[in-house]
């Protein structure tokens, strides 16, 4: 056991992988010899090679291509986009190739690839380095999008992703990089894909969220707690395919739910959580389901940042009108 | 590492002309009779695939169909230089290649019949099935080039795309790639003069399609896409030096396209009949023939011959596949992931095995 | 007044801007001579001019960047996709620059810019041919995504979007191009962006849809009407900003929802509205939202294309499930 | 239309050395005192602006900020030759091409303060802001062309990228429709040898960037980065052929980056201090000074008189933007579109005008 941090999580877990099989690779921009622009993949150049772990030129459609190839070809590439922000000409090749080469060959070529990626807002950061656009990927059939929120999680979860035998997108908070730290036994171990965690148990009301949002959600049920509300709060971990079946238990038993997330509102992937509870769980629900998310506008420069991000009291503000509802 | 970055702007070249007359000393391969008639009768075997399944299209028993009706020597030149190790990745009109590298006459069916079994190949286990999105497949020649490499497996990742597919960025990102990391990855260019109802020349103002491996420092080369002679040879020189560790090389081969553009377009729409009956007369079957004929004795009766079987085959695979029924609905979902994450199960109920 | 099918009202629309607007001008793959793959763009090169209607080279993302750098140097381009599932090499200009160069310079240049692009499945095309995925689209901050379901609304909408001072992302569904006909007024007169359009009023269950799925949707209303329950079929016609007022006075009045939806279930646009209604309209509804959508799975090859999309008996066993709820 | 597909591959072309001596003859503009203190001012202006930048930056009162420290020339030389008419594309490492197109010291130091106001330019009214994606700009310079020549106005689109910019699809798709339509547009390569952390020779097996030009039919010339004359000079040659309908240009500026790539880059962790030092000796302002000094009797007092007042201008401009108190928060929303849609007033309200 070592106290990590969530980045040293990451790192960890991508050394693992690259000790336990010869066909994991590690390539994007940055990642030898600079060690990756938030140091996920620092010092693994010099102790697995070039071979291993490799800069590429400056292109994402490319690394996105790259990984379809490699992987299609055996390999188990673990490739980074340096910031979401930058995802978007690899989109194409998510969609088109990662996403389908099993289903469209009928199981004779696979991708089992991870394309990771710093994500959210929070640090302030340039323009395009701040960006949630997890939905957009989510949408996509074929594609699991994994999104850790602790040191521990970042490590099992990066670890049954590169061992997955279809594509991962691992979107990685980055303001939870170095945020907090806590014990992570680095023994390659997985944490299961597909189910969310029970962050804290309650009975009042259902917090859904993921990624950096854990933060602020947790925050506001230790403040509920204060006033006697339990909260249950739960971060899907998965996001795409995600636990419906952990949630909806959750909300058979609170009948109230507040869905948080950092990306905007609308077509966020919170819509997805609240539909599917309209659709299952209608007569347990006591008050209208609430989401808690950024506004429906581009992310903005740093000066107006906060102002963007859910925060702890906007998360409260919902929780009561939803607990006050009759 | 060498770095040629020598391109060859001059006329492509080519062995036999348009009449089947030598222009020089032909490669050691294509001195031998059987090789020359397995070159011709795979050509001729692509052209009665084509014919067969535009057929099948025009009487609604085909999805839309792309022919190579005319460009059958750049597959076939290019397919009988590769070894089994290596890796192919066809674009939508490179059928030709398909059945050298093993794929069968069923298979080629089953996909151009909307059947997603027809890309679980029986025999080329490793090659990519036919990319749809123009360009996109060849980042995944250089990861398959890649993984060749890592696995100390001696092969080469080879993809055909169009002259179109030269506009897309995937096609550069990969080619600069390729030539940053020194690849063992060939990507051959079947220039075809159009993509759709654009001409060649309103695509890049680039004087040769070849010339576009100076940007990313890597040799390029044209060849005659119409004599399959000069194709394999290239493709021979281009492998052998991936081969080796001298990476990658990109070979245009200029070709005409003497078909629609698939079966959904109408050429006549945008080009004169009078180009197309031009180009008919430089077509790669005849002038192989004719030095067949002339060299090595190709009689009427060996034509006929081949004819026949090639047709009897082609028959044959259709029947088969028109006698396939379909999958059952399941298989959809059953092969999106390895196993079925538990969030489809209702899905894949509600889909059934019908 | 002209009898018109949905392509010769785009056509129609397309005619009246470059004749209106000289800053309009049309670029894309075979648009010229050719007229487009589906015909859309006939005759207007030979009309116009061809430094009014373009042939590009086949670069997707160039004719999106083209379309952004010279809508916000004041010109109105209409840009054509050939089929949407090429589109997304065009994601990244989408994303970021056409639907933030109003907000990112703060109202100094803008995009005002469409990009037009044939969608969704039913003629039995090749493999990326068929797909939906205006839900990724939807979730992007800054663009407007509307889709036309009858030729009117093409033409009225089509033109709305090409005055449109922002980028609108234009999505026809191809199967209708040619599936009915119906008179067409000429006259230039635009139908309003951002507002959804009840095709049949009803009283008993609300259902909404857009694009292609509105034929399916109308034959289970009309259905239904046989056995006496009367639906309400709404056309969002734009998808965002979508008219969340119309669904909500709508489901307000029936209590009973059902949306419909070709793009695979998970995170499409359905989502959204299920989820403003679980927020919004909780107290009236008086049974679970179900959402008929494509299958979360990639579009199958044409033999099994039937299959995954959503059929008029698949609508009608989500109302009865409603209807039957209690 | 003619195009030429020469490339100059030799050493690239500079009339000053590192030591201020001249090389050949000076173009016209260059023998003017006026014209080279206005672009030595000018670099001076832009360095330090860059220095009182990264000092805000350390202290906590700029974001994240990309220097140009050793690559002044480039900026300077490019936006010195550009007319009012013309449009800009800057990356992010333009500073010095934008304070000459007009945009204030202060406006730069709001948009590196993270603050949208800082891209309302008052002057370049149509230049674009800075474009952060590495690239996507070059096709939006395509698109600026296309307007200028739609609406008539004799005008060029100018577009500035970095070596690592070259990698992405965006930059050759933009060059390639360039190069086929022919339009007025010059995409200058800022090559300052490092993406981050990845070298030049890393990024491409091209010899030079200049010859990337080859594959779209333009022509593509290599110049010294760190010769503002040379920048200016080659830019007015291409500016000039594409005002007078010949077309692009991609123009190669071979400098160096000496600074870290960004305030959040270490550089030490990937490159030798010599390496640096040594490229020290060649920084584009010293060479300039020199030859001022030695031909146009610049002295110590002229050289102090400017510093103080590019001093005093940037310690101004600083004091501005931090005076400037942020936006509303309501800003975020107002701007998105040019009304704001129904479905955003919920939003518009809880967000609130403060
Ligand atoms: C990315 C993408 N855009 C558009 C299309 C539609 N399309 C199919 S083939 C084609 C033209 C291709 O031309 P070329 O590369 O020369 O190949 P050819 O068809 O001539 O063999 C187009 C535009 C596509 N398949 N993929
Ligand atoms: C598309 C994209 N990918 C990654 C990044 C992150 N990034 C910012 S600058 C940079 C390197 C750019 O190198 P170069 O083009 O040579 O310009 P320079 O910074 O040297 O001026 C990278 C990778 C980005 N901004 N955009
Ligand atoms: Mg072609
Ligand atoms: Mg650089």
């Amino acid at each position: 056991m070592a106290e990590m941090t969530m980045i040293e999580a990451v790192r960890a877990a991508l050394a693992f992988a690259l000790e336990e099989d010869p066909d994991v690779i590690i390539f994007g921009e940055d990642v030898g010899i600079d060690g990756g622009v938030f140091r996920a993949t620092e010092g693994l150049v010099q102790r697995f090679g070039p071979s291993r772990v490799r800069d590429t030129p400056l292109s994402e459609t490319v690394i996105a291509g790259l990984a379809v190839g490699a992987s299609a070809q055996g390999l188990r590439p673990v490739a980074e986009i340096q910031f979401m922000g930058f995802i978007y000409p690899a989109v194409d090749q998510l969609v088109c190739h990662a996403a389908r080469m099993r289903n469209r060959t009928r199981g004779r070529l696979s991708c089992p690839m991870v394309l990771r990626a710093p994500f959210g807002g929070g640090i302030k950061a340039p323009e395009h380095h701040s960006e949630s656009t997890e939905a957009m990927l989510a949408h996509v059939p074929g594609l699991r999008v994994v999104i850790p929120s602790s040191p521990a999680r970042a490590y099992g979860l990066l670890l049954a992703a590169v061992r997955d035998p279809d594509p991962v997108i691992f979107l990685e908070p980055k303001r939870l990089y170095r945020a907090t730290s806590e014990e992570v036994a680095d023994n390659g171990e997985a944490l299961p894909l597909d189910s969310a965690f029970v962050l804290r148990e309650g009975a009042d009301v259902t917090l859904v969220t993921w990624g950096a949002m854990v933060v602020e959600t947790l925050e506001a049920a230790r403040q509920l707690a204060e006033v006697e509300v339990s909260a249950e709060v739960i971060d899907l971990g998965t996001v795409k395919p995600y636990d419906r079946a952990a949630v909806r238990t959750s909300v058979e038993k609170t009948g109230r739910c507040v869905i948080v997330h950092e990306a905007p509102l609308t077509g966020g992937f919170g819509a997805e959580v609240a539909a599917d509870l309209a659709e299952t769980c209608l007569t347990s629900l006591l008050a209208p389901i609430r989401r808690v998310a950024g506004y429906d506008t581009v992310m903005p420069y740093l000066r107006l940042e906060d102002r963007y991000m859910p925060s702890t009291d906007r998360i409260l503000d919902a929780v009561h009108y939803v607990l006050e509802f009759e | 590492m060498a770095r040629t970055r020598q391109t060859r702007t001059t006329d492509p070249g080519a062995y036999l002309d348009a009449e089947g007359t030598l222009l020089r000393e032909l490669p050691d391969f294509a001195k031998s009779r059987d090789t020359l008639v397995a070159l011709y009768s795979a050509m001729v075997r692509c052209r009665t695939f084509d014919s067969k399944a535009v057929a099948l299209q025009r009487t609604g028993r085909l999805g839309t169909y792309a022919s190579s009706l005319g460009q059958e020597a750049v597959g076939v030149g290019v397919a009988s230089a590769m070894a089994p190790t290596d890796v192919f990745l066809p674009s939508f009109r490179e059928h030709g290649a398909q059945l050298i590298r093993g794929v069968t006459l069923e298979e080629l069916f089953l996909f151009w019949g909307g059947d997603e079994r027809g890309n679980d190949f029986s025999l080329p286990k490793r090659d990519f099935p036919v990319c749809i999105p123009v360009g996109t497949h060849f980042p995944h020649a250089a990861g398959a080039a890649l993984a060749l490499v890592h696995k100390g497996v001696p092969g080469v990742a080879v993809a055909v795309g169009g002259d179109g597919a030269t506009s897309k960025g995937d096609f550069y990102e990969a080619l600069n790639l390729v030539g940053a990391w020194n690849l063992p990855a060939v990507f051959v260019l079947n220039n075809n003069q159009w993509s759709i109802s654009v001409r060649r020349q309103d695509q890049t103002a680039a004087q040769t399609l070849a010339q576009k491996a100076v940007a990313c420092g890597l040799p390029g080369e044209q060849v005659d896409g119409n004599d399959v002679i000069a194709v394999r040879e290239a493709t021979e020189r281009a492998l052998e030096r991936a081969r080796s560790g001298q990476g990658g090389t990109l070979i245009e081969c200029v070709t005409y396209r003497l078909g629609d553009h698939t079966t959904a377009d109408d050429a006549s729409r945008y080009r004169d009949d009078d180009e197309v009956s031009a180009q008919w007369k430089k077509e790669p079957l005849v002038r192989l023939r004719r030095h067949l004929t002339q060299v090595h004795g190709w009689s009427k009766a060996d034509e006929e011959a081949l004819l026949r079987t090639c047709r009897e085959e082609v028959d044959q695979a259709a029947e088969n596949y028109l006698a396939t029924p379909p999958e059952p609905a399941g298989e959809m979902l059953a092969n999106l992931f390895e196993s079925l994450p538990r969030d489809l199960a209702r899905q894949a109920e509600e889909l059934g095995d019908g």
